[in-house]
This record gives structure tokens, C-alpha cells and sequence, in this order.
């Protein structure tokens, strides 16, 4: 029950996306397409649950022991960039097309804050080794969710009009703003 | 014979005011010969007609102007005799231009000597019927123009099983039809009666809406002791009830699968002004040459339904009608949901000219560019199951793509979203340039293909 | 001490993370042609679509692969095209450079309109109900396509007609494609006499709508012993192929359809 | 008659039209929210014509403005920013200082509607948008309520505010207790009629059904979105009420109470913001329903209408793809390609 309602909390209560903002980049870069940012979701579920769970070992048996927490952050992101990496060989072999259409993104999940904030948060929570996975797969979930249903409305606004000012990613900044603005009736529903 | 209420109802529609009460009760009144006849040689689809005919030539009635210029085409002929003013281009009842043949009337209206006496048509074999419709010029007559002959031999493997004879007339404001159902039931009997004979189809079904009681207790007397398996249909009124493809659904629960022909369900269908035809052509030897239109709207003097020859031109027909009464906002050939607006009224009229519409400004559309408004009413309106909302956002987007995937192709043109749409979007509009434009992208991709095959 | 420690602890994950790539790169490698990368890094990578292709890289792939003109680049000219021409040893093809013209001078003030339009402002979609109410069926109808579907915006509509700049155009020629009525034609830029209508009417059937139409009185063509100049289907046609040097031939059209424009510079009605 | 001077017009087909338009469907809007407005002027008062006049006058001179600047077409004729003003009002409570209001009408006009083109762009419900601003920025006067007009039990009052129904259940069950005579403050009886404390337009049952039914008669809404919403929570309410008797109030509390019917038959059945399929209006409503009830019952707020709606209207885009009809003469639903 704990771990469900820590999943909850991640998809919607403190989305990553929508109440933290983390992860904004490619939240506004890939979701264009509604198969190219369902791809981007499942990359970044995988990438943020083992991250979690390797990130958690790293900190728990290497760093902790040795008094070097302080390496933290650039040891996560070694770890991080790898299983990016391992994601874009497996990609580029298995799904050309997908590949093509996340571009740059894909690389840039390893700059992503969102994989390096949930690495970072799991430690400062003090979660567990479970706790950790689970807290890594339900924001890589909430980040999956946040990105397809703003697919939905990109769509949407491409057919818009608004002022030329606004238009592009402007635009996208405003409706992700109201997104965040309706997310926040989801507030204290899980008290964690 | 028995008669059956709506069997099926096809999804979508709606219902226009229909206005058929101004000219549904006066009988057919046949306008004399215009001193000039306009005649079109692409009334039908396919293949325009190659003229036979030059500047100069004397021509009598019924004497061929043009010849059928591939399988899919049809013969045009002399609507009356005269003289041969121009082959040219001029603009056409399409909106068009299209070659056109000038006639000057001789004002005798001579026929061609009758070679031979009315055929016993029950003893000719199904192949020289089917020859004689296609020397009769005959082509579908309730808007589409398809000509006849080629609906009637189906290629190897395909087996027409359902004949389907439609008197549905949906439009509003046309009465055409509907005098024809009522003046010459026996006509058309005599018609089913040679289409039975050419198709041999197992079942027969005269669709008719329900508010035309009067059509379908004249047809109900003509086919009473009718020997085949044969059912009144009385459909629903609604708009577009008369659409092949719908009036097969509401007689059949077949569907036309989407790129098909109503062939591939085993269905065909003839208007009833078509039946008609067909007994002229094969029967008396007469060629397709006049037409029966209804003159109508608010913007006429005297609404008739008025026997015209074909290439008549609207002025001509007009003037027969009592001419312009007020200032008429549109001209229309055919009825309002899928007729023609035309920009002049020095055109001849068509074999598939079935209305001549003047429409007072306050009875007619007013497309704006407003912008959807996500209403949902074209959704529910449209007979094909499509978006009308969502394609136009995306033609007008130009992104055909998504129009294509959307399945802009399976658009019939009914109509029924723009007569629905809230912001008086010109929906039709956008389906047709989508239309083309996805077909034009096809075409494109095809040869695309192509090339990069020869290349590898 | 502490260094040391630090140095294992990176180096160590370093290693760890290397030897994992390293394994997985072995077993999913793909492989591509390198001059496909060698081609795309000369392109200007704005994916402007004026090659026709799907963007710089889709264009790059072709011209390798399937041995597209290497000269299709507009934003990059002559002198991307050399460039790949030396990388991938290919000849650039020179020609002189083309521009759009459209064929009609039939403005609001020669053409009267005799019907309202109410219907979407595309060429296209009016042409396909036959035209948005000018009299003239052969003529600009003035809705913009064409100016909608240049990328430099070298297409003004003036009073109810189209107008290439020449010194702007691209020669990309989409254009040409989007007129429903085919009036606009990629000429070479040095051409300078042309007959600015397409209407295949008769003499008065042309007079009776526009005032600056061809009526085919012939003048034109004898003048120049129809030599570059020729009557087609109640039309002159300047024969582009040939320059055309005569200017003496422009005073003898009566309804001034023939005119003079050179390189942008010249007298647009 | 010539045909150069004839000047009639040529178009597309159809010629004829069903005489409906944008600004007709507005009008019968605002018609059908004028029994909403009485009722609130009654229940409370002055207040309500003083919200309504700021938020029309706001939202209309703001469309107008914005419209000017942006060198766009004035819209202001088809209605709709006096129907989100109207909207808007109806959804504050009637203390609400007169400035919020103002910041509320910009926020739904401007940020909301304009920024996106104007109506038929809009993603999200523009009145909804200004009172969800509102209720984070001013979460205090947001929650403060005017006791209505014919206070049933007046021991429960103290001198002007006073709970809503909701609220006061919430609140007391936070702290762990029972509310102490709710049921004898808040009857089922002024539920209906409108008589308990909440946002100006909220609280007459029978003022918004009457309402609903002019905008069913007139074809402005069709029955799915309001009947599945209403459903939804009537059926959850239900069900958690028979689980916990104590702790859930009953399901007609949940539906007569907070802004149900408000939302579900003005603000959940608003057309650019909704989906265009029948299936998806039936989903609209029932996703509606459900996210309303979590929030009421697990979430930090007492009532969940307005994020429920704003929240269904992100997924809106979604459901019109995943609800495509059937076309005719194609085999299979194709939802995606």
C-alpha cells in the first residue's frame, strides 16, 4: 500500500513535470508526436528505474562507506550517461525511425534533472533500495503521463492562432503552466 | 410486390426544410425548343465525348454530336435540329469551362427517320440492351452523371444481385423525380422490367422517402402484379437519404466498402429519371435528349416543373419560369445541398440537371472564416462517420497527412456538416481541396516510389 | 589519500560503464554510409524543404544514396553545391538562373467582377468551383496561393493580382505548382518581352471581360516574322528558349498585353 | 439583366444552412443562465449583481482590448466573453473583493482564450482557468462564504460567514470528529433550492436544472456529458457512503451540494474544451465525475468540480483521437495509424 501510494504521489500529486518542474526540456521538445514521445516515456521509465536503483547501491555500498558523498552528483551522472548510451544503441538498432524523430532528446536524458533530481531525492528521503525503485518508476510514470497528455493538447495548439508573439514555445510554456495550474487540484491527496 | 417502412437507418443526416411544396403538385410542362442549345460533352464522368460534328454542319434531332472517347464515356446528341454554330470551349453547368457544341435551332425540330419499328425488346439477348442504353446516350440522371451502360456490365467475378431504384429525391426544394413517379409509374416499371432483364438480380427495391405518400401509391398501382421479388421501400426522410451509398445501407445493411463501387456489395443503382431513359433509349430507339428540371426558389417568377432539351440555357429556362423575381442572391444548378452555383446564366443545361435553384439572399448560406468551435454537430451530422471538424482545422493547416488519416477520401460531399456547422464554416469546401490534395501527395508518393524502384 | 579514493571511485565507475558500453555497442551496431554525414554537415541544416526533400539530412541521404541533383539547395546556392560536388565527385550542372513570372496583368481595374465570391481565399479550392467570380476563366484570381506558398515572400497581390519580384525569387518553382490555372512559368532571369496573359478565348470574347487581355490580332507574331513569338490557340506565346531582343514589337500590341521587365527593375503595370 | 450586373454570389456548396450560429448559441447561453443569476441574487443578494457586472464588464472590455492589440478581428459580437464573464461570477463566492474578480476575468480572458487566438483555440475553460488563479493566489477570500439569505439553523453561524457543506464536513472530519448538527444545517431541502452557503451561481439546484433543460431544448448540449458526470459521482458517493455510513456523506449530499450542476451542464459541456464524439462526451463526463469525488474525498480541497474539469479538458485532444467513429464502409475502428 505504501509503495502505491508512493507512486500515486509521484504521477500526480508532486509530478516531476507539472509541480516540480524538472525535466522541462524535453517535456517541450518531444512532444509533438504522440509515438515519438510515448518512445521518449518508455526511455525515460527505463532510464530513471535502473538509474534509481544503481544510483541507490553506488550511494549505499561505495560512496557512503568511503566518506565521499561529495561525489555524488558526477558519479550519478557516469551512471546516468551510461544507461542513456546503452539506450540509444538499443534504439538506434531496434527502432531507426523512433531514434530519428527523439534527435537530440535522447542524449539529453542524461542532462535530464528529473533522472539526476529522483537519483538525488531517493537519497535525501532516505528511501530504501525498493523505495527508491519505486520512487524512480512513478516519476519516470508521471513524467510518461505529463509528456502524452501534452502531446494531445501540442496538437491542438499547432491548429491554433495565437498572437505571433506567442507562437511555438511560448504558447507551450503557457499551456504547461495551466496544465500545472489543473494538476494542482490534485494537491494533498496523498500526505507524504 | 410488397411494401416495407425504412428497413435500415444509415448513421448521420439531417433535416433541411425541404420547400417542395411550391412546385410538388404541377404537372410537367414541356418548354418549346430555345432558338440556341448549349450542349455540354461532358455532361457525364469519364471521358469528355470526341465531337463528331463540325462548325457549319445541319444536324436533326437526335443525330450523334459526339462520340464516347473511352469506356467510360457516352454518347452525346442533337438535342433539335439545326445548325452547328461552334465547337469550342465555354463554360459549362460544372462551373467549369468544357468543350461545348452551339446549336441554332431550326425551329422544326426535326427527327431522325425511324430505321426500325419499336423493338420486342423481351426477345434481344442482355448484351445488345445493354447496346442500345449506351447508343441512348444514358447516364446516371440523379446528379452523378455515370454512364449508364458501363454500371451494367460488371467485370468478370463481380454479380449484381440487388437492383436498386432510386426515388428517394433527398434534396430539397427538387420535385423532379417525385413527378416523374407520380405522371409515368408505368414508365417506370417498363424500366425495372428491361434492368431485370439485362441483370437478372434476384431482388429489386424502389427506395422512396416517406414524405412522398402520393409517389408511392402511384408506384404501388403500377407494380402491383410485377412477377420478380420486388419491395416499395419507404425510407426516411432525411438528407442525404438518396446517396447511393446510404440508400444501399437503408435498403440492404450492406455497406460500400470505402474506395469501392456499389457493384462490390452486389448493388446497383438507377435513379427512377434514369428508368425512364432507359425505356426511351431501348423501347423507342430515342436517344437521351430532354430532361425533366424543376425551376424553383424564391427568386423565380412561376416555380414549374419544366421538360427541357438538354443544352437549354438557364436564361431560356428562366424566362420560361416567369423570369427573376426580385434580386435572386444565388443561381444554383441542382438543389441547395449539392448543386452547382453558377456565375452566369448563358450555359446550357446538362442530362443530370435536375433543378434550377434562384435563391434570395436571406435563404442562403453565409460562410465565414470564423474559426471551429469544436461543436461536435458536423460529428454527428456526417453520414460517412468522419470529423468534418478536425479535417478542415488540419486542411486548412495544410497538413494533409493527418487529413489523409483521417480518411478525408471517404467524403461524399453531402453537405450535411456545413449545413449544420454553428460558424458557418465552408466545410465542403475544405474536403474538397483536401480531397485533391491528398490524392495529388498519392500520386506523388506512387511515382516517388516508382523512380526509386527503377533506381535501385 | 582522499585523492586516490576519489580517482578509484570515478575512475572505477568509469570503467564499470565503458566495459557495459562497450559490450553493447558491439552487439547493436549499425552501420552508415559516412559520406551521408559528410553530405549533411555541408547542407545548412534550416531543413527548409525547398529541395524538395524532408529536410537537410533526408536530402543529404538521397543524394548519396540515390543520387539526387546535388544542386537543389536554394539557401545554399552555387556554392553549397560546389562543395558537395568536390566531396562526393559529382559535376555541378550551370545554368542561368530562373525566375517565376506570372502570366496575367488582369488587376481589379482591367478585369471588372460581375459575381461575389464567398468561399475559402485559396486558388484552389475557388478553382475548383470554378473560379472566385472574375470573368475571366484563364486569369489570376488573386487569392494568394502562390504568394502563401513562397518561402522568401517574392509574391505581392496588387489590386486583385499576382506579382513575382524576380530579384527576390529562389527559383524553387513551388509556385508554379500551386497555380490552379498555370499561369505562372519559370522563365531565365535575362528575358524580357513577354505576353502577360494565358486566356485561349476568342479576340472579343477576351475584350468583353478584360481590358489588357491577348485577342490574338496577330501583330505581335508578324512583327517578329514569328520568330519567337507564335500564335497558339488564340494566344501569342513568347518562345522563352530564344532571347528575344526586338523591343520594337511592344508598341504594336493594341491592348498592351506585351510588355518589357527585366530583373526586377522593371515596370510592373 | 445582364450577368456583370446581376451580382449574385457564388460558392461552395451547400447553399442552405440550419440557421444556427455561434453567436445564437451564446445568447442561449446567456438565457439559460438568467435563472441562475436570480436565484443568486436572492439567495445572496446585491453581491451577485456586483461580481457578474465587474466580470462581464472585465472579460468584454479585455477581449476587446487584447483583440485591438493583436490587430485581430473583433469577436466581441458572438457573445462568448460575456458568457465566460457570466460563468466566471457565478463561480466566486459573493464576498470576493471586487479586484480579485478583475484578475480572475483577465486570467480567463487573456491567458486562457486570447493568448491561444481567440475562441475555437481555447484548451482549457477560460472561466474555469480564472477561478481555479483565483483559489491558489487568494485561497483565503476564495473560501470565505456569505451566509445566505434564509439560514435554516442559526445557532451554526456565527455573525457573517459560514461553511458550506462540503467545507464544514471536510474540516471536521480533519480534525477527527463528526460535524456537530449538519444535517439539521444544511437540509437536503435548501440544497435544491439554493439556500446554503457557496459560490454565487452554485447553490440553486432547480435554478441551473432549469438552466440545463433550455440548453437541451435549444441543442446547445447534448444529455451524455451532464448525465455521466452527474452519474459518476452519484454512483461513487453511493457506494463510499454505503461502505463508511459515519464518514461519507450520502450521495445526494455529493450531488446537490458544490458545483456539480453547475459544471456539469455549463462549464463541462462548454464545446471548444470538449470532446466532439458522443463516446467521448459519455467518457468526458465520467472522468469528470471521478476525479471530482477523489478530490472531494482523498484531495486537499473540499470540492473538486473546477480541476475536474480543467483537468479532463487536458485530455480532451486524446479522447477525441481515441474515440474516432467507425467510417462508413471501413472495417475497423482505426484509432491511430
Amino acid at each position: 500500500m505504501e509503495y502505491i501510494l508512493l507512486i500515486i504521489s509521484a504521477v500526480l500529486v508532486n509530478n516531476f513535470v507539472l509541480t516540480q518542474f524538472l525535466g522541462i526540456c524535453p517535456f517541450l521538445g518531444v512532444s509533438k508526436d504522440l509515438a515519438t514521445a510515448a518512445g521518449m516515456g518508455g526511455a525515460v521509465i527505463f532510464v530513471m528505474t535502473l538509474a534509481s536503483a544503481v544510483t541507490w547501491g553506488l550511494q549505499a555500498f561505495v560512496l557512503a562507506p568511503l566518506h565521499a558523498e561529495y561525489l555524488q552528483t558526477i558519479a550519478f551522472i557516469l551512471v546516468i550517461a551510461t544507461f542513456v548510451q546503452f539506450v540509444e544503441l538499443v534504439l538506434k538498432k531496434t527502432s531507426p525511425g523512433l531514434h530519428k524523430a527523439l534527435g537530440i532528446y535522447l542524449p539529453l536524458i542524461t542532462t535530464n534533472c528529473a533522472v539526476l533530481g529522483v537519483a538525488v531525492l531517493n537519497i535525501k528521503k532516505e528511501h530504501n533500495c525498493l523505495e527508491s525503485i519505486t520512487f524512480g518508476f512513478g516519476a519516470a510514470l508521471g513524467f510518461a503521463l505529463a509528456l502524452i497528455l501534452f502531446t494531445g493538447l501540442r496538437e491542438k495548439i499547432a491548429r491554433s492562432n495565437p498572437p505571433q508573439c506567442f507562437r511555438g514555445t511560448a504558447i507551450a510554456l503557457v499551456t504547461a503552466g495551466l496544465l500545472s495550474l489543473a494538476f494542482m487540484g490534485f494537491a494533498g491527496l496523498v500526505k507524504m | 410486390m410488397i411494401t416495407l417502412g425504412a428497413l435500415f437507418n444509415p448513421r448521420g443526416g439531417i433535416h433541411p426544410a425541404y420547400h417542395k411544396d411550391s412546385t410538388e403538385s404541377l404537372p410537367v410542362e414541356a418548354m418549346p425548343v430555345p432558338k440556341s442549345l448549349y450542349v455540354a460533352l461532358n455532361q457525364h464522368l469519364g471521358a469528355p465525348s470526341k465531337p463528331v460534328v463540325k462548325k457549319g454542319d445541319v444536324v436533326v434531332r437526335g443525330q450523334p454530336l459526339a462520340e464516347p472517347a473511352g469506356y467510360v464515356s457516352s454518347w452525346v446528341h442533337a438535342p433539335t435540329s439545326g445548325v452547328i454554330r461552334s465547337v469550342e470551349s465555354r463554360l459549362t453547368a460544372s462551373g467549369q469551362l468544357g468543350p461545348v457544341v452551339e446549336i441554332e435551332a431550326d425551329g422544326r425540330d426535326e427527327g431522325l427517320p425511324c430505321t426500325s419499328a419499336p423493338a420486342e425488346w423481351r426477345n434481344l439477348p442482355a448484351r445488345e440492351l445493354v447496346e442500345m442504353v449506351l447508343a441512348g446516350g444514358v447516364i446516371g440522371m440523379g446528379g452523378a452523371g455515370f454512364p449508364t451502360q458501363v454500371k451494367l456490365l460488371p467485370p468478370q467475378g463481380k454479380v449484381i444481385h440487388t437492383l436498386i431504384i432510386n426515388g428517394a429525391e433527398c434534396e430539397p426544394y427538387l420535385t423532379a423525380d417525385y413527378r416523374i413517379m407520380i405522371e409515368q409509374s408505368e414508365k417506370i416499371r417498363q424500366g425495372v422490367e428491361i434492368l431485370h432483364r439485362i441483370l437478372n438480380a434476384t431482388k429489386v427495391f424502389i427506395a422512396v422517402e416517406d414524405n412522398k405518400p402520393a409517389a408511392i401509391s402511384a408506384l404501388e398501382k403500377a407494380f402491383r402484379d410485377f412477377a420478380g421479388e420486388l419491395a416499395i421501400v419507404v425510407v426516411k426522410t432525411k438528407y442525404p437519404q438518396g446517396a447511393e451509398k446510404q440508400l444501399i445501407y437503408s435498403c440492404t445493411r450492406r455497406e460500400v466498402p470505402s474506395g469501392g463501387l456499389p457493384m462490390d456489395v452486389g448493388a446497383l443503382v438507377e435513379n427512377v429519371g434514369t428508368a425512364t431513359a432507359i425505356v426511351d433509349a431501348v423501347v423507342a430507339h430515342r436517344p437521351l435528349v430532354e430532361r425533366i428540371v424543376t425551376v424553383t426558389g424564391d427568386a423565380i417568377g412561376q416555380p414549374k416543373n419544366v421538360l427541357a432539351r438538354t443544352g437549354t440555357s438557364f436564361r431560356d429556362l428562366i424566362a420560361f419560369c416567369g423570369g427573376i423575381r426580385g434580386n435572386p442572391g444565388k443561381v444554383i444548378c441542382g438543389g441547395p445541398m449539392m448543386g452547382v452555383a453558377q456565375s452566369s446564366i448563358d450555359v446550357g443545361m446538362n442530362k443530370t440537371t435536375s433543378g434550377l435553384l434562384l435563391l434570395s439572399r436571406a435563404q442562403i448560406q453565409q460562410y465565414s472564416s470564423m474559426p471551429c468551435i469544436g461543436c461536435g454537430r458536423c460529428v454527428q451530422a456526417c453520414p460517412s462517420g468522419l470529423l468534418p471538424c478536425f479535417l478542415s482545422e488540419n486542411i486548412e493547416a495544410e497538413n494533409y497527412g493527418e487529413a489523409e488519416a483521417l480518411n478525408v477520401l471517404d467524403c461524399i460531399e453531402c453537405g450535411a456538416c456545413a449545413f449544420e456547422c454553428p460558424a458557418h464554416r465552408p466545410l465542403v469546401q475544405h474536403m474538397r481541396m483536401g480531397k485533391a490534395k491528398v490524392l495529388q501527395r498519392r500520386r506523388q508518393r506512387e511515382a516517388k516510389a516508382g523512380q526509386k524502384e527503377k533506381a535501385s | 589519500m582522499e585523492l586516490l579514493i576519489q580517482t578509484l571511485i570515478i575512475g572505477g565507475t568509469g570503467l564499470v560503464c565503458a566495459a557495459i558500453l562497450a559490450v553493447a555497442a558491439r552487439f547493436l551496431s549499425v552501420h552508415e554510409d559516412p559520406r551521408v554525414e559528410a553530405v549533411g554537415n555541408l547542407l545548412p541544416g534550416i531543413n527548409c524543404g525547398t529541395c524538395g526533400f524532408a529536410g537537410c539530412g533526408e536530402y543529404a541521404r538521397d543524394i548519396v544514396l540515390h543520387g539526387a541533383p546535388i544542386n537543389l539547395c536554394k539557401p545554399g546556392g552555387s556554392e553549397i553545391a560546389a562543395k558537395i560536388g568536390a566531396s562526393i565527385g559529382v559535376q555541378v550542372p550551370t545554368d542561368e538562373r530562373q525566375v517565376a513570372i506570372v502570366l496575367c496583368k488582369g488587376d481589379d481595374g482591367a478585369v471588372k467582377r460581375g459575381v461575389d465570391y464567398n468561399g475559402l481565399l485559396d486558388c484552389s479550392a475557388a478553382q475548383q468551383i470554378g473560379g472566385n467570380g472574375k470573368p475571366c476563366r484563364y486569369g489570376c484570381m488573386g487569392l494568394a496561393s502562390c504568394a502563401r506558398s513562397c518561402p522568401v515572400g517574392a509574391i505581392e497581390i496588387r489590386k486583385g493580382l499576382a506579382i513575382v519580384h524576380p530579384d527576390l525569387c529562389i527559383s524553387c518553382a513551388k509556385c508554379v505548382s500551386v497555380c490552379p490555372r498555370k499561369l505562372i512559368r519559370m522563365i531565365p532571369e535575362s528575358r524580357s518581352i513577354h505576353v502577360l496573359c494565358s486566356s485561349m478565348d476568342r479576340g472579343p470574347d477576351v475584350r468583353k471581360v478584360c481590358s489588357v487581355g491577348c485577342i490574338a490580332c496577330t501583330l505581335c507574331a508578324k512583327a517578329v516574322n514569328n520568330q519567337g513569338i507564335s500564335m497558339k490557340n488564340n494566344l501569342a506565346v513568347v518562345d522563352y528558349s530564344v532571347p528575344l531582343s526586338d523591343e520594337g514589337v511592344i508598341a504594336k500590341c493594341p491592348q498592351h498585353t506585351l510588355e518589357k521587365r527585366v530583373g526586377g527593375k522593371g515596370v510592373c503595370a | 439583366m445582364t450577368d456583370s450586373s446581376a451580382g449574385w454570389i457564388v460558392s461552395p456548396s451547400p447553399h442552405t444552412h440550419s440557421g444556427d450560429s455561434v453567436s445564437r448559441i451564446m445568447i442561449t447561453v446567456i438565457v439559460a443562465l438568467v435563472p441562475s443569476l436570480v436565484a443568486g441574487v436572492i439567495v445572496f443578494g446585491w453581491d451577485t449583481i456586483r461580481l457578474t457586472t465587474i466580470c462581464v464588464a472585465t472579460c468584454v472590455v479585455a477581449e476587446y482590448i487584447v483583440r485591438t492589440m493583436m490587430r485581430r478581428d473583433i469577436g466581441i459580437t458572438d457573445w462568448s466573453a460575456v458568457v465566460t464573464g457570466i460563468l466566471l461570477a457565478l463561480n466566486l463566492p459573493p464576498t470576493l473583493p471586487g479586484w480579485m474578480a478583475i484578475v480572475g476575468s483577465l486570467s480567463a480572458i487573456v491567458v486562457a482564450k486570447q493568448l491561444y487566438g481567440g475562441i475555437g483555440y481555447n484548451l482549457f475553460n477560460p472561466a474555469l482557468v480564472g477561478r481555479c488563479v483565483l483559489l491558489i493566489s487568494f485561497p483565503v477570500a476564495m473560501t470565505t462564504w456569505a451566509v445566505p439569505a434564509f439560514v435554516p439553523n442559526a445557532s451554526a453561524v456565527d455573525a457573517t460567514t459560514m461553511a458550506t457543506p462540503l467545507g464544514a464536513w471536510k474540516t471536521a472530519w480533519a480534525s477527527g470528529n463528526a460535524p456537530a448538527s449538519f444535517f439539521e444545517t444544511y437540509p437536503i431541502r435548501s440544497l435544491i433550492l439554493g439556500n446554503r452557503p457557496g459560490c454565487v451561481g452554485e447553490t440553486s439546484v432547480v435554478a441551473l436544472l432549469l438552466g440545463g433543460l433550455i440548453l437541451l431544448w435549444r441543442r446547445c448540449i447534448s444529455w451524455h456529458t451532464p448525465v455521466l458526470f452527474i452519474g459518476t459521482v452519484a454512483v461513487f458517493a453511493g457506494v463510499l457512503h454505503q461502505a463508511d455510513p459515519a464518514r461519507n456523506l450520502p450521495a445526494a449530499y455529493h450531488v446537490f451540494s458544490g458545483g456539480i450542476f453547475l459544471g456539469a451542464f455549463f462549464m463541462a459541456t462548454d464545446m471548444v474544451t470538449t470532446p466532439v464524439t458522443r463516446s467521448g462526451m459519455l467518457i468526458f463526463g465520467a472522468g469528470c465525475g471521478l476525479i471530482t469525488m477523489i478530490i472531494r474525498k482523498w484531495g486537499g480541497y473540499p470540492e473538486g468540480v473546477s480541476f475536474s474539469i480543467l483537468i479532463m479538458n487536458a485530455l480532451t485532444p486524446l479522447i477525441n483521437r481515441f474515440t474516432r467513429p467507425r467510417t462508413f464502409g471501413h472495417k475497423g475502428r482505426e484509432m491511430e495509424k
